[in-house]
């Protein structure tokens, strides 16, 4: 089963996560990963912004590689769009295999691809005004494990 | 005979718009021709890319622009 | 928030991992493993024992490692022992860190480790009775990423 | 003056039974003595391991077991 979504709206992650779990029966293992609006920082607000014409084709074949370089059974692949408030949830991936090997490295692998090869850009609201947040080395380095 | 431009997520600060109409055809040094000197720097650096009708160009200088199209000019990306 | 436990009845893995989530605010990114009984081969369940005076101490000490070396502001694990039906969760690991890469490590080391370095045995029934489970090759291998 | 042996997953069907009785003082080949040969032959393996008293031995053949204290022969693990 698979799921491939842009949200304007804030989102449960485990509306979409059991959901998921339930479509694909037989599954070994299935690993999430939810990220964040952490408030340190001062940060009051984060606003994504994106290119919708490259957007989600982008993210479906993200998840086309994901299935097939890991054996994948199922994927969950969902990224908020818009302003978001702290605490909220801006992704959810959830991968379902045979095997949990398969299930951590598609998580591992569709993450780190989103934080340095999707199309979005990631603003924060501080006292002081916005500010656009660059990728870091390390998301960098994470991706280049990949190649 | 116009395509449109679009600057995305820290490009619209720098140019001091989102986005602008352009006489068409459009090369990539007339592109350059119609923005200021900050913004004209930064789009031929390397971290740059750019979308014409909706596909990333491999070599951003071949851009041709043509009556219709959208012209995205896209920053380095954090995604998550 | 950490919160370490062998259970003898089935769970669900959302009345765990919804909890754990909201005692861990401030967090960046949190990454779960949820691995089930698969019903293929002929498996009509599962029996899981393990050693009491080692197994709950064991995973303890696991988790003491595994919130040291990734950072992680809360750590969920969770084990079933006892007679398991296919479908049903056998092991839930649940990490909340500031960053995705020390939740999702964290989770591939417990797993790790909870596969082929904590006190368990597995084995399953078939049709012609009870099987012991040895851990296979790619689990010593998978272990031996972290020396 | 006992010690209980215990023979974890699948070695208590090598052993044929879960557990037992014996006399201390217990050392390691007092114990290989009153198991059954196939038994004898696995637990000489590296990949067992024993615990007396909760905690694992390093070097097993070190085991001195006292009266009171529970013996536990440990086979190759697999959880998840």
């Amino acid at each position: 089963m698979r799921d491939i979504r842009l949200l304007t709206n804030p989102f449960v992650p485990g509306m979409l996560i059991g959901p998921f779990a339930n479509a694909n029966p037989g599954l070994g293992g299935i690993c999430t990963f939810v990220g964040e609006v952490r408030g340190e920082g001062g940060v009051e607000a984060l606003e994504l912004t994106h290119y919708e014409p490259l957007t989600l084709p982008g993210m479906e074949e993200l998840a086309d590689t994901a299935c097939a370089r890991f054996g994948l059974m199922g994927l969950l692949m969902v990224h908020r769009i818009g302003k978001l408030r702290c605490g909220e949830p801006i992704v959810c991936v959830s991968a379902a295999a045979k095997h949990r090997r398969g299930a951590i490295d598609a998580v591992d692998f569709c993450m780190d691809h989103l934080k340095s090869a999707a199309w979005f850009w990631k603003r924060e609201k501080r006292a002081d005004g916005w500010h656009w947040i660059e990728p870091r080395d390390q998301d960098h380095a994470d991706l280049a494990r990949w190649k | 005979m116009t395509a449109r431009i679009l600057f995305l997520g820290p490009l619209a600060d720098l140019a001091g718009a989102a986005e602008m109409q352009a006489q068409t055809p459009l090369d990539w040094a007339g592109l350059l021709s119609l923005v200021n000197a900050e913004t004209k720097a930064e789009l031929q650096n390397e971290r740059i890319n750019v979308a014409c009708g909706g596909k990333v160009l491999a070599v951003k200088s071949e851009l041709m622009a043509q009556d219709g199209d959208e012209v995205a000019l896209l920053p380095p990306v954090s995604g998550g």
